[in-house]
Order: structure tokens, then C-alpha cells, then sequence
């Protein structure tokens, strides 16, 4: 086992040199200098050219990148030219903001897919199934976007129940109890609606395993040892599909990445997709750069942990 | 000059592993093989699982690469690295799942015609003509021209499988394991069409099985390999009269007796080879578990045993 | 009660297929001793696992019709709780592929523990390894405490199919049922296998049936020996008298279709056609009267049912009087009979 | 669905695959009455957006006409105007329309490109696939939404087909390990075998051979695929990072309501959009799933 892990690691490693690397070139073809943030990209292109002269960012490329990497690996991605502050300091509340709202909605996820699927795969072909399977499909269909706007609407502007912005209401103290009762107020709008939707692949992941293992001949075998319908569901069939569920654990990290830049958009939540569409759209590049690449290893990470869960569960791979 | 001979023939399948994936071994899928077939007569290739009988055979076809030795059809060697005369018209393979050998999306047409399409310039006309023949020669009717293989039952689609196979006049026909996934009765319908065609065609088969019965049924002559080695190779009389190296013997011992009177007597063989297997392992494999080289103990019977002295 | 340790009566097990029920086992009547092997021998599509699955329980969505008594149940009409108190302790099952009937995530140890668990509830989980130990060493597995803890996939077939049987025999069945327990094997570890069951037999007392396509296998190991075809026992002796004197054309068909011992015969007999399929099988007459269409339409019987030619030995329709090989004449034919 | 629970010895009779696929896949559409309702709907909703746009101007709709800013439905404008006062309904129609054709423009370039790049990977496998298929694996995790808004804002100038180019530059790889590992499947079949020892060239087993038996995984996947792209143009559109301006899409008229005041009491802009991104995507993926399940042998319903 440890072989493989270390084994994965060893293509960990490149991953992440080669997301630099493209996160580089992204950031060459940007205006101004989107590594250091310290140009305004939208001065005329000789301004901009006479500047990087002075602030000597025309070295050799991979003199720049070295520099940038090194930067990067002590916690310095540079200067935000619009807010005049570091990259690592904007980022920092923002990156906890989406944190807990990730950790949220993987939460729901699970409570709603385990149950769904279990029943679903379960009881295939019952009324209970075809709900569910019903569900899945409309989700499986409807764009996040879509359905956070309508979530919006109904839950935050029509009944009222749930903030239409920001992550905390103003004026609280931190660390009292009501602040974080409000965090958790703004936070659970955005992750039921965005749990809701990713949902469906695990159940349907879930189903589909379930239905898969309950035709397999080991259960017939656990059926002639004498054990009961709900031992062989409990120790043979559920326990068999749920491992791979674990595996996928990683896996939805990236997907999340996508989801939190719609929905903390529409929501107004100051998370990190937030702070990625605004600076896009405020031009401020250096900006962009950090937070793709923080992304970008985070679901290189993602991708990691699955692998290594699944190697932990399954023996057929933890022994090789 | 022997109409097909290999020589030391090794295939060997590397084995990736470590940290960096490399190749750190190789499975001797077939470790210093020899042996030679004459033209009209039957080979029969006889090895349990992991033996490398069917290695052997795919790589005499080119279906697996050489990693060592020489095989010679009619003088000519074959398989060179780089540059491959074609042995492709005269050897011809039938395979042994009799379901997975033909294309499901493609009519019997197209399966039979495709070595035709490769090698010979037919017109639409002629091809069909062709594969009527052909079908006609395996006993299927030609209204099949235009089915799927779907359609038919296994033995029906073993006869397309061994139309394809007969299609461009090959000499020799590898036929691995052509009936184990036919049940008995079917079985014989197989085995005795491959017995008319290879008079009508004077074909020479190398017949690769687990299954002693019919090789004996099948064979003139008989090679039996254990883990990528020969352990005895000669005529059938030679190997079933008088069977010599210790697996052979274990081999035969394990073939149940189809008669119920004999019950007794081939329990009691059965536990003199396996004390004889017990008491002389060493005589018969050497440190790595693996047969000797060959020792000849007639013209026609050789046995893989360590060199006298 | 007689000494008999299972009756089956009258079987019939039917599937659903679209709207129709049909019989892959049809009006299967038999017996089994007590220390007695019967072996069921058949082509695939015969119904042989078919059956083996009925008396066991095993079949989820089968419509079951008529008995089964084992004990002092009828396995056709049982309730799920009863069923699984016998299964696994009073009757058990080998199965064909190895690789597949055992849990690839589970440690083969336990897999066969879960058997003793399910039967002795007052077993501590050391009596219980212990016992796996010891039924590990009894079915031939060199080292038992490793192998307790390894996975299926590191084992090789013929090892698997012994951890199958130490779950099959962990608590001392009266019943065992093989289903092609040998298949899947090569050739030295079946010989090997075979010798195993029969040992175990000795050792157990039970009643064995060995369900197999291989007529050698039958000849070897059984006391008594019936033929299905598409459903139905054909021809049902003892293993002597079956081998000596075949009487069914389709037993006499498959064993002259066999490669034999002696190297004379140079052709080996061909059955005319195919097996039919479940939804193809001829619903009256004689099932194998369309693969011997040489012999005339009169001497099979409407309804074929089982006739006791020789005591002990039965042969259903009255075709097998009046069946000859086509490449033989019709006189030679009747001095070989007789 | 009884047959799947049964257990016989005679299931090598049964034919696991068949070779007229098509005839299974109507028949399965035609048995599932939400598929059916789903593909007539679908073709209705198209060619409906593509025969009126023929009549429309696309021009004519986006200028803005200040004299008419956010009017309500009425008779003058069939679904009310937007805060340029510009048409909804032409707007509609324009937008389903150029949401569509990239839909499957993207989906046709993906698919060409993803199947030839998994058929090459898994049909030679070895070294050959292992780099191939490490590309892969980084392509896929990479915030590949992150990176197209990236490419979409520094791209000097944008295009419609700029923007399908950086789409299809970031989805090809989901097919490619699909077709992959199927093709490798295959392509270890003895009658991929077969035709080696009858002479045929690698390319000639790979496009002839392999290729026909991927067909069904194909389709499959590009329908489902197509649902996906319809739905991830209108995404970037919603966000801004779509459609140029000038080209009106179903996700352009919902990002109007990402203004709190368009959301809560102008619906006229918005919801209209959103139904119809929702019956269009469902209209595909229901038709996807019914062919899944019916090339899926084991989950077909007859």
C-alpha cells in the first residue's frame, strides 16, 4: 500500500509543476504584470511596456518563474493593484469563507445521498425508486445556476427565510454566538442549493452500485450460508458499494470549485469564486492568477485523496 | 526440412513495478521452447493454465512478439523484428470462445470476406461467390451470407470462425482450445469437421488443449508444457503408453475414467503418482520449480530431464 | 421414515420471461441417501443448476411448483427464517467459479466464519477462528493462520475453491451440493478436488449431489447417476448399469459423442440440432424426439414419463426401444440391446 | 426486468449483444413514454426556434430602444422588453437558437476529437496510452470553469467561434477516457485478434472493426454531452463570459437576473429563459438515459 501511495504521489508532483506552468503562460498573456499585480493593466500597452522596464519584469521567463514560484512557495502571490494589498492577505478570509460553505455542502451531500441511494438501489423498480430516480433526473438536468437563482428567489426574496447576501449579518462580534449562528444563516442557503444538485451523481453512483452488487454470486454464496435478507444488504451488499462512495470523496472537490463560483455569485457570498469573477471583471490579474492557482491544487489534492482513500478500502489495490 | 520448426522460442512479458513503474522482471510466458510439425499431421499442444501453449501459439501467428528464438515455416523464418515477411495467407488461427471471435456488428459476409478483402482483389460478385463456397464447405447454408453471429448456436459459429480461418488456402491452422467452450455434443460435431477439411484441404493443425481426451483423439503427435517448459514431447503412443517425466504422469492420472469399474484402480494410480511426485520432485524440476532441458529416450520421445552425470 | 435424506416430487421451476412462465425444471422426481452421491449430469440449458438452485432455495422470482422434503421441511413452501436456519447448516452448497462466490473485499477467514456465526450464536470469536483454522487445514490449505486474513484475489483457483468448501462444510452438513465444482479448475487440481468431496463424504456421512456436464467426472465420483435434458430427467441408475447399459438415446448419444479410450473409432457420433432453449422447448412429447428424427414418430410416447426398466433403473418415453445409430443397422442394433 | 434475477445454464445461448442497435434503441424510446414525450418536444422546441429565427433579425432585436425599457408582456411585445427595451421574445428565440448550435457544435468537435484520441490511446495501449492517458488526468482536474473564464477574458478578440474553441479545448477528455477504456476492452477480443492474423492493419481493426461496436457508448455519450454544454454555455453566458453581446443566448436574458430588481418583480426576463433551458436540457438528457438503457442490457426494461 505504501508503495502506491508513494507512487501516487510521485505523479502528484508533476501535476502541480505543470499547473504552474500553465498558470504562467495564462498569466503572460494577460495585460500589465499578472504575477505581481504592481502594473494597471489598463494603461495604454507602451505605458504598460516602460513600467515593466522599471520594475524589471523582463527578465528571461524562467527567471520570472522561479521568482514567482519562489514567491508563491513563502505564502507571496503578489499585490492586488486594486485593492493595494497583498494577494495572501485578500485571499485569507475568503478562502476560509468558502471553506466552511465546501465543508457545508459536502455535508448535505452525503446526508441526502446515502439514504436516497440506498433506498433507491434497495427497493429498484418500487414507487420509492422511481421518485427518486425521478429526482436525479430533473437534478441531474437542471443547470446549479438556475436553480440557485430560483432558490433565491423563492427562500430569500419571496418567504423571507434566508439572508439574499454577504456571509455574516454586520455588526456582530466575532466569535460570539450569534455571529456564528449568522454565518451559518448566510452559509445554508447556498449549500442546500448546491447539494441538491450535485447530490444526484453520488446517488445515482450509489443506485446503480448496489444494483450491481445485489447480482453478484458472493451474495448467493452469503444467501447458502444461511444469512438473512438485511445481513447479506447490511454485510455484504452495502458495505461493498459504499466503499467506492468513499472513494469518491475527493473527487467532488472539483466539482465544488465549479459549483461555489455560481453560487457565491448569485448569493453575493465573499468566498473565493466571488472574489474570482470580481476580479476578472475588476481586471485585476494577479488576483486571478492566485486563485486559480489555489484551486488548481486543491483538486490535484482532491484527486489524491480519493485515490489513496480507495486504496485504503479495496484490497485488491492496497496489497499490490 | 521441417515444414514448421521453432527453435527456442521465448516469449517473455514484463513485469512494471516500484516507485517509478519500470520494469523490474518479466513473466517467462514461454522459456525455451522447441519443436518442429510436418506437413499433413496434427500437433497437439497440451499445458494446464499458465502454461504457455496459447503464448506459443499466438506467437507463431504474430500475435505476440519474440523475445528470443527462431520459428522457420518452410525455411523461411518468420516474426523478424522490423521487418515481417508475411506468414499471414498460409497461418491462420481459430480461436476458442467461439462468441467473442466474431465481430457482433458485422454480417457473416463481411466476417468471412475480410481476409479475402486484405489479400486478394475480388470483385463484389466474385467475394460473394467465395464466401458461398466457403460456407457451403463448413456446412452452413448460404442464406447465413447476411446474418449476424448472433443468430447462430456456438458450434455454428465456430464453422464461420473456421470458414474465415480456411479462406485464403493456409497451410497450417493454429487452433487453440477450438472446442472448450462447446458443450460434448457440439463438441464432436467441431472436432470431426476439422478432421474432413484438414484431409480435404491437407491441412496441418498445431492443436492447442487442456484436455488430454481429445488430444489423443485429435493428435499424432504430442508436446506437454508446464510453466513456459517442455516436459515431454513424442508420438500419442509415446506419451499415453508410456508417459516418462512426473507431470505427465500427474496429467494423466487426473483425467477422470469414463468407466465406473476402473474407479478403484485409477484412485489407487492416482496415489502412486502423487508419492512418486512427492518422493522425486527434485528429479523432475530443478530449484525455480521449472522443467529440465529435454533428454531424448527414443527417436520420437523426449523428456525434459537434468543432464546425466 | 426411510433412509432417505431428501425427496423431491414432481419439481417443476419456472421462469418469467415477458409474460409466460417457463419450466426450466420439469417434473424432476428423485431421491438421496444418506452418505450417497447423485450425480446430475447434462449439457447446459438442461436445468441441472436450475435445479440444484430449487432445492436450495435460492431462486428469487422462480414460480416453485410441487415438493421438496428435506428433514422435516418442504423446501418448495417454507418460510424465509426457516430456510435460512437449514441453509448453511443442515444443507450447503459448493459453487462453479470460485473467483466470483466469494467477496472480494471481505478476508476469506471471515467469510467462512460468517458461516459458523450465522448456526453457533454461543461461539466466541477465537473458538470461531480456531474452528476456521482447523476447517482450513481439513480442506488442504498449507498455511491456515496466513491464509485466514488474505483476500480472494490472492489465492489461486483451486485454493478459492477449497476456502468455497470450508465454508460449505464448516458446520457438517447432511446435504451438499456441488454445482460444476470443478469447472472452472485445470485438470490436475479437479483430480485434486475431487478427491477432497469424496474424503469429506467419509468423513461426514452426508448425502453429495454433483452437479456436472463431465461424464468422466460422474463415472469417478458418483453412487448414483441421472441424465437431464431440457428439463427433464431422462434416464436415472445406478452408475454401473448407467455406464454398462445406456438406455436413453441421449444418453447412448452423449457417450458415444466422447472421445474413448480406445483409438478405433476414428468419427465420433454428432446429435443432430441444437438444445432448445427455455422458450423453445416442445411443450408435449418427447423432448428429444426432434434430434433423432430417424426413428419413427410412433414409438415415442404422447406424455413421456418415466418407466423402471430394471429395478433401480428408470428411462422416460418408450423411445429407447426402438433406437438405433443411423451408421449402424437396425439388427445389429437389437442384438446389442438384449 | 424479471429476467435479470434469473439464474440459468443456459445463458451463453443467449445473444449478449446485438448488431442492429438502432431497432433497440427506437424500440426502447418508443416503449418509454417520458423519452418519447422528451424527443417529440425536443424536435418541436427546434426546429420551431430554427424556423421563426429565420424571419426574425438579430440585428433589429438587440439595438436598444429607449422608448420601451422594461415594458411587461403585452401586445406590443409578447413576453415584455428588457432595460434596453429590446424584444424578449425575439431575444428568446435568437437565444435558444445560438445556444443550440454550439451545444452541438461543441459537442460535435468533443466527440471527434475525444473518440479518435481514446480509440489511439486504448487500442495501442502500452506507453503510448500511459502518456497519453496522464494528459488526460490533468486536463480533467484542472478548475476547468475557472480556466475557460480566464481564456474568455484575455483572448483578444472574441468570437463565437473563439469562445467554442476554448470549450472544446477543455471537454474533450471526459469521452476520451470513456472510449478509452472500452476500446482497450475490445480491442483484447479475439475478433480484434482475429483480424490481425487475417491481415488487417492496425487502422483498418481500430476504425472498422473497434469503431462499430463503440457506436452505441458514442451516441450515448454525446447526447448526455450535449445536455451538458447547452447547460455550460448558458452558464458563462449568465456569468458574462459567453456569448458576446451581440449574440443574444438563453443564458445572456437569465444574467439580467443577477439585478435584484429584475429578479424579484420583473419575471418576464428571466423565467421565460430559465423553462426553456430546463425543458431543453431535460428533453435531451430523458432521451439519453433511455438510450443508455437501452444499450445497457442489463438495465433495459423489455
Amino acid at each position: 500500500m505504501w508503495k502506491f501511495i508513494v507512487r501516487r504521489l510521485f505523479i502528484t508532483l508533476p501535476q502541480v509543476i505543470l499547473l504552474s506552468v500553465l498558470i504562467f503562460l495564462m498569466a503572460q498573456m494577460m495585460p500589465g504584470d499578472a504575477l505581481s499585480g504592481l502594473i494597471d493593466p489598463n494603461i495604454d500597452p507602451a505605458a504598460i511596456e516602460q513600467q515593466r522596464e522599471n520594475l524589471g519584469l523582463n527578465n528571461p521567463w524562467y527567471v520570472q518563474y522561479t521568482d514567482w514560484i519562489t514567491g508563491a512557495l513563502q505564502g507571496d502571490l503578489g499585490q492586488s493593484f486594486r485593492y493595494k494589498m497583498p494577494v495572501t492577505e485578500l485571499v485569507e478570509q475568503r478562502l476560509i469563507n468558502t471553506f466552511w460553505l465546501s465543508v457545508a455542502t459536502l455535508l448535505i451531500t452525503y446526508i441526502i445521498a446515502i439514504p436516497l441511494g440506498i433506498t433507491s438501489g434497495r427497493y429498484n423498480d418500487s414507487w420509492a425508486d422511481q421518485m427518486i430516480t425521478g429526482y436525479t433526473y430533473i437534478g441531474f438536468a437542471t443547470p446549479l445556476f438556475i436553480f440557485a437563482l430560483v432558490m433565491l428567489w423563492v427562500f430569500g426574496y419571496q418567504l423571507g427565510w434566508f439572508p439574499t447576501g454577504g456571509s455574516v449579518a454586520p455588526g456582530l462580534e466575532p466569535g460570539s454566538f450569534d455571529y456564528v449562528l449568522s454565518k451559518l444563516q448566510h452559509l445554508l442557503l447556498p449549500a442546500i442549493s448546491m447539494a441538491l444538485i450535485t447530490t444526484v451523481n453520488t446517488v445515482q453512483y450509489l443506485r446503480s452500485e448496489i444494483i450491481d452488487t445485489k447480482q453478484k454470486d458472493f451474495i448467493i454464496t452469503a444467501r447458502a450460508k444461511g444469512a438473512s435478507e438485511s445481513r447479506v444488504y447490511n454485510r455484504h451488499i452495502l458495505r461493498n458499494s459504499l466503499l467506492p462512495i468513499a472513494a469518491f470523496f475527493g473527487f467532488e472537490i472539483t466539482g465544488l470549485i465549479g459549483g461555489t463560483v455560481f453560487v457565491e455569485n448569485i448569493f453575493g457570498y465573499p468566498g473565493m469564486g466571488d472574489l474570482f469573477i470580481q476580479s476578472i471583471l475588476l481586471r485585476d490579474y494577479s488576483v486571478v492568477t492566485a486563485v486559480v492557482l489555489l484551486f488548481g491544487i486543491a483538486s490535484i489534492l482532491g484527486a489524491l485523496i480519493s485515490d489513496i482513500i480507495l486504496s485504503l478500502v479495496d484490497p485488491r489495490i492496497r496489497i499490490k | 526440412m521441417a515444414f514448421l520448426k521453432v527453435e527456442d522460442l521465448k516469449v517473455h512479458f514484463p513485469i512494471k513495478g516500484g516507485l517509478f513503474n519500470r520494469t523490474i522482471g518479466a513473466i517467462k510466458a514461454v522459456d525455451g521452447v522447441s519443436f518442429e510439425i510436418e506437413q499433413g499431421k496434427t500437433y497437439g499442444l497440451v499445458g494446464e493454465s499458465g502454461s504457455g501453449k496459447t503464448t506459443t501459439g499466438r506467437a507463431i501467428v504474430g500475435l505476440n512478439e519474440i523475445t528470443e528464438g527462431k520459428i522457420t515455416y518452410e525455411g523461411e523464418e518468420l516474426n523478424i523484428k522490423g521487418k515481417a515477411i508475411d506468414p499471414r495467407r498460409d497461418i491462420q488461427m481459430i480461436f476458442q470462445d467461439p462468441y467473442s471471435s466474431l465481430n457482433p456488428k458485422k454480417r457473416v459476409l463481411d466476417i468471412v470476406a475480410e481476409p479475402l478483402r486484405n489479400y486478394e482483389k475480388l470483385s463484389r460478385k466474385e467475394e460473394r461467390q467465395r464466401v458461398h463456397e466457403l460456407l457451403e464447405q463448413v456446412g452452413l447454408s448460404p442464406e447465413s451470407i447476411l446474418k449476424y453471429p448472433h443468430e447462430f448456436s456456438g458450434g455454428q459459429r465456430q464453422r464461420i470462425g473456421v470458414a474465415r480461418a480456411i479462406a485464403l488456402k493456409p497451410k497450417l491452422i493454429i487452433a487453440d482450445e477450438p472446442v472448450s467452450a462447446l458443450d460434448v455434443s457440439v463438441q464432436a460435431q467441431v472436432l470431426n469437421f476439422m478432421q474432413d477439411i484438414q484431409k480435404e484441404l491437407n491441412l496441418t493443425y498445431l492443436f492447442i488443449s487442456h484436455d488430454l481426451g481429445i488430444v489423443k483423439h485429435m493428435c499424432d503427435e504430442i508436446g506437454i508444457m508446464y510453466k513456459g517448459r517442455y516436459v515431454e514431447s513424442g508420438t500419442k503412443q509415446d506419451i499415453f503408453n508410456s508417459p516418462q517425466h512426473i507431470y505427465t504422469k500427474r496429467l494423466v492420472a487426473a483425467i477422470p475414467d469414463i468407466d465406473p469399474k476402473k474407479r478403484e484402480e485409477k484412485k489407487q494410480f492416482r496415489q502412486e503418482v502423487q508419492t512418486e511426485y512427492e518422493q522425486s520432485y527434485n528429479d523432475y524440476f530443478d530449484n525455480e520449480g521449472l522443467a529440465y532441458g529435454l533428454q531424448s529416450v527414443s527417436d520420437t520421445h523426449l523428456v525434459a530431464l537434468p543432464e546425466k552425470g | 421414515m426411510s433412509k432417505e435424506l431428501l425427496e423431491i416430487k414432481n419439481l417443476k421451476t419456472s421462469f418469467r420471461i415477458k409474460d409466460d412462465y417457463y419450466a426450466a425444471v420439469d417434473d424432476v422426481t428423485l431421491t438421496l441417501n444418506k452418505n450417497e452421491v447423485l450425480g446430475i449430469v447434462g449439457e447446459s440449458g438442461s436445468g441441472k443448476s436450475a435445479l440444484a438452485f430449487s432445492v436450495m432455495g435460492l431462486h428469487n422470482r422462480a414460480k416453485i411448483e410441487g415438493n421438496i422434503h428435506f428433514k422435516d421441511a418442504d423446501i418448495a413452501n417454507i418460510s424465509p427464517a426457516k430456510l435460512n436456519k437449514l441453509r448453511g447448516d443442515d444443507m450447503a452448497m459448493i459453487f462453479q467459479d470460485p473467483l466470483t462466490a466469494l467477496n472480494p473485499l471481505m478476508p476469506v477467514g471471515d467469510q467462512i466464519a460468517e458461516a459458523i456465526l450465522l448456526h453457533k450464536k454461543d461461539m466466541s470469536t477465537k473458538q470461531r477462528r480456531n474452528k476456521v483454522v482447523d476447517l482450513l487445514n481439513k480442506v488442504g490449505i498449507p498455511r491456515p493462520e496466513h491464509t485466514y486474513d488474505q483476500f480472494p484475489h490472492e489465492l489461486s483457483g483451486g485454493m478459492r475453491q477449497r476456502i468455497i468448501i470450508a465454508t460449505a462444510i464448516a458446520n457438517q452438513p447432511e446435504l451438499l451440493i456441488a454445482d460444476e465444482p470443478t469447472t472452472a479448475l485445470d485438470v490436475t487440481i479437479q483430480a485434486q478436488i475431487l478427491d477432497l468431496i469424496r474424503d469429506l463424504k467419509e468423513d461426514m456421512n452426508a448425502g453429495i449431489i454433483l452437479i456436472t456436464h463431465d461424464l468422466g467426472v460422474v463415472a469417478e465420483m458418483a453412487d448414483r447417476v441421472a441424465v437431464m435434458y431440457a428439463g427433464q430427467i431422462v434416464e436415472i441408475a445406478e452408475v454401473g448399469a448407467l455406464f454398462d447399459n445406456p438406455l436413453h438415446p441421449y444418453t447412448r448419444s452423449l457417450l458415444n459423442s466422447m472421445p474413448s479410450e480406445d483409438e478405433a473409432q476414428d468419427k465420433l457420433h454428432v446429435i443432430q440440432g441444437i438444445v432448445p432453449s427455455l422458450q423453445n422447448l416442445p411443450r408435449k412429447g418427447c423432448r428429444f424426439a426432434a434430434r433423432i428424427p430417424w426413428v419413427e414418430e410412433s414409438a415415442h410416447e404422447e406424455n413421456p414419463e418415466l418407466h423402471e426398466v430394471t429395478p433401480g433403473h428408470f428411462v422416460r418415453c418408450t423411445c429407447h426401444n426402438h433406437f438405433y445409430f443411423p451408421d449402424e443397422s437396425k439388427e445389429e442394433q437389437a442384438n446389442g440391446v438384449s | 426486468m424479471e429476467s435479470k434475477e434469473i439464474k440459468l445454464d443456459d445463458t451463453q445461448h443467449v445473444a449478449t449483444k446485438s448488431p442492429s442497435g438502432f431497432s433497440i434503441i427506437w424500440r426502447e424510446i418508443v416503449r418509454d413514454k417520458i423519452a418519447l414525450v422528451s424527443l417529440i418536444l425536443l424536435v418541436l422546441i427546434t426546429s420551431f426556434v430554427y424556423g421563426i429565427s429565420l424571419f426574425l433579425n438579430q440585428d433589429e432585436i438587440v439595438t436598444v430602444d429607449l422608448f420601451a425599457i422594461h415594458e411587461p408582456p403585452g401586445e406590443d411585445f409578447l413576453l415584455g422588453t428588457d432595460y434596453g427595451g429590446r424584444d424578449i421574445f425575439g431575444q428568446l428565440i435568437i437565444g435558444t437558437r445560438n445556444s443550440l448550435s454550439i451545444g452541438i457544435l461543441v459537442t460535435l468537435m468533443t466527440g471527434v476529437i475525444g473518440v479518435l484520441y481514446g480509440l489511439v490511446s486504448g487500442y495501442f495501449g502500452g506507453t503510448i496510452d500511459n502518456i497519453m492517458m496522464r494528459i488526460v488526468d490533468f486536463f480533467l482536474i484542472l478548475p476547468f470553469l475557472m480556466i475557460v473564464i480566464v481564456f474568455v477574458a484575455i483572448v483578444p478578440k472574441y468570437s463565437v467561434l473563439s469562445f467554442s474553441l476554448i470549450m472544446t479545448a477543455f471537454l474533450w477528455m471526459g469521452i476520451a477516457r470513456l472510449i478509452r477504456s472500452k476500446a482497450l476492452q475490445e480491442k483484447e477480443l479475439d475478433y480484434a485478434q482475429a483480424s490481425k492474423t487475417l491481415g488487417s492493419s492496425n487502422l483498418k481493426i481500430m476504425l472498422t472493426q473497434v469503431l462499430p461496436n463503440l457506436s452505441s457508448l458514442i451516441i450515448v455519450t454525446m447526447t448526455l454531452n450535449l445536455a451538458a454544454n447547452i447547460g455550460l454555455e448558458s452558464g458563462l453566458s449568465f456569468l458574462g463570459f459567453g456569448f458576446p453581446e451581440s449574440t443574444p443566448s438563453l443564458g445572456t436574458l437569465l444574467s439580467y437576473a443577477r439585478n435584484p430588481q429584475t429578479l424579484e418583480y420583473r419575471w418576464w426576463i428571466w423565467v421565460p429563459a430559465a423553462v426553456l433551458i430546463l425543458v431543453l436540457m431535460l428533453s435531451v438528457n430523458n432521451v439519453g438515459q433511455a438510450l443508455k438503457r437501452a444499450t445497457d442490457a442489463r438495465q433495459r426494461r423489455g
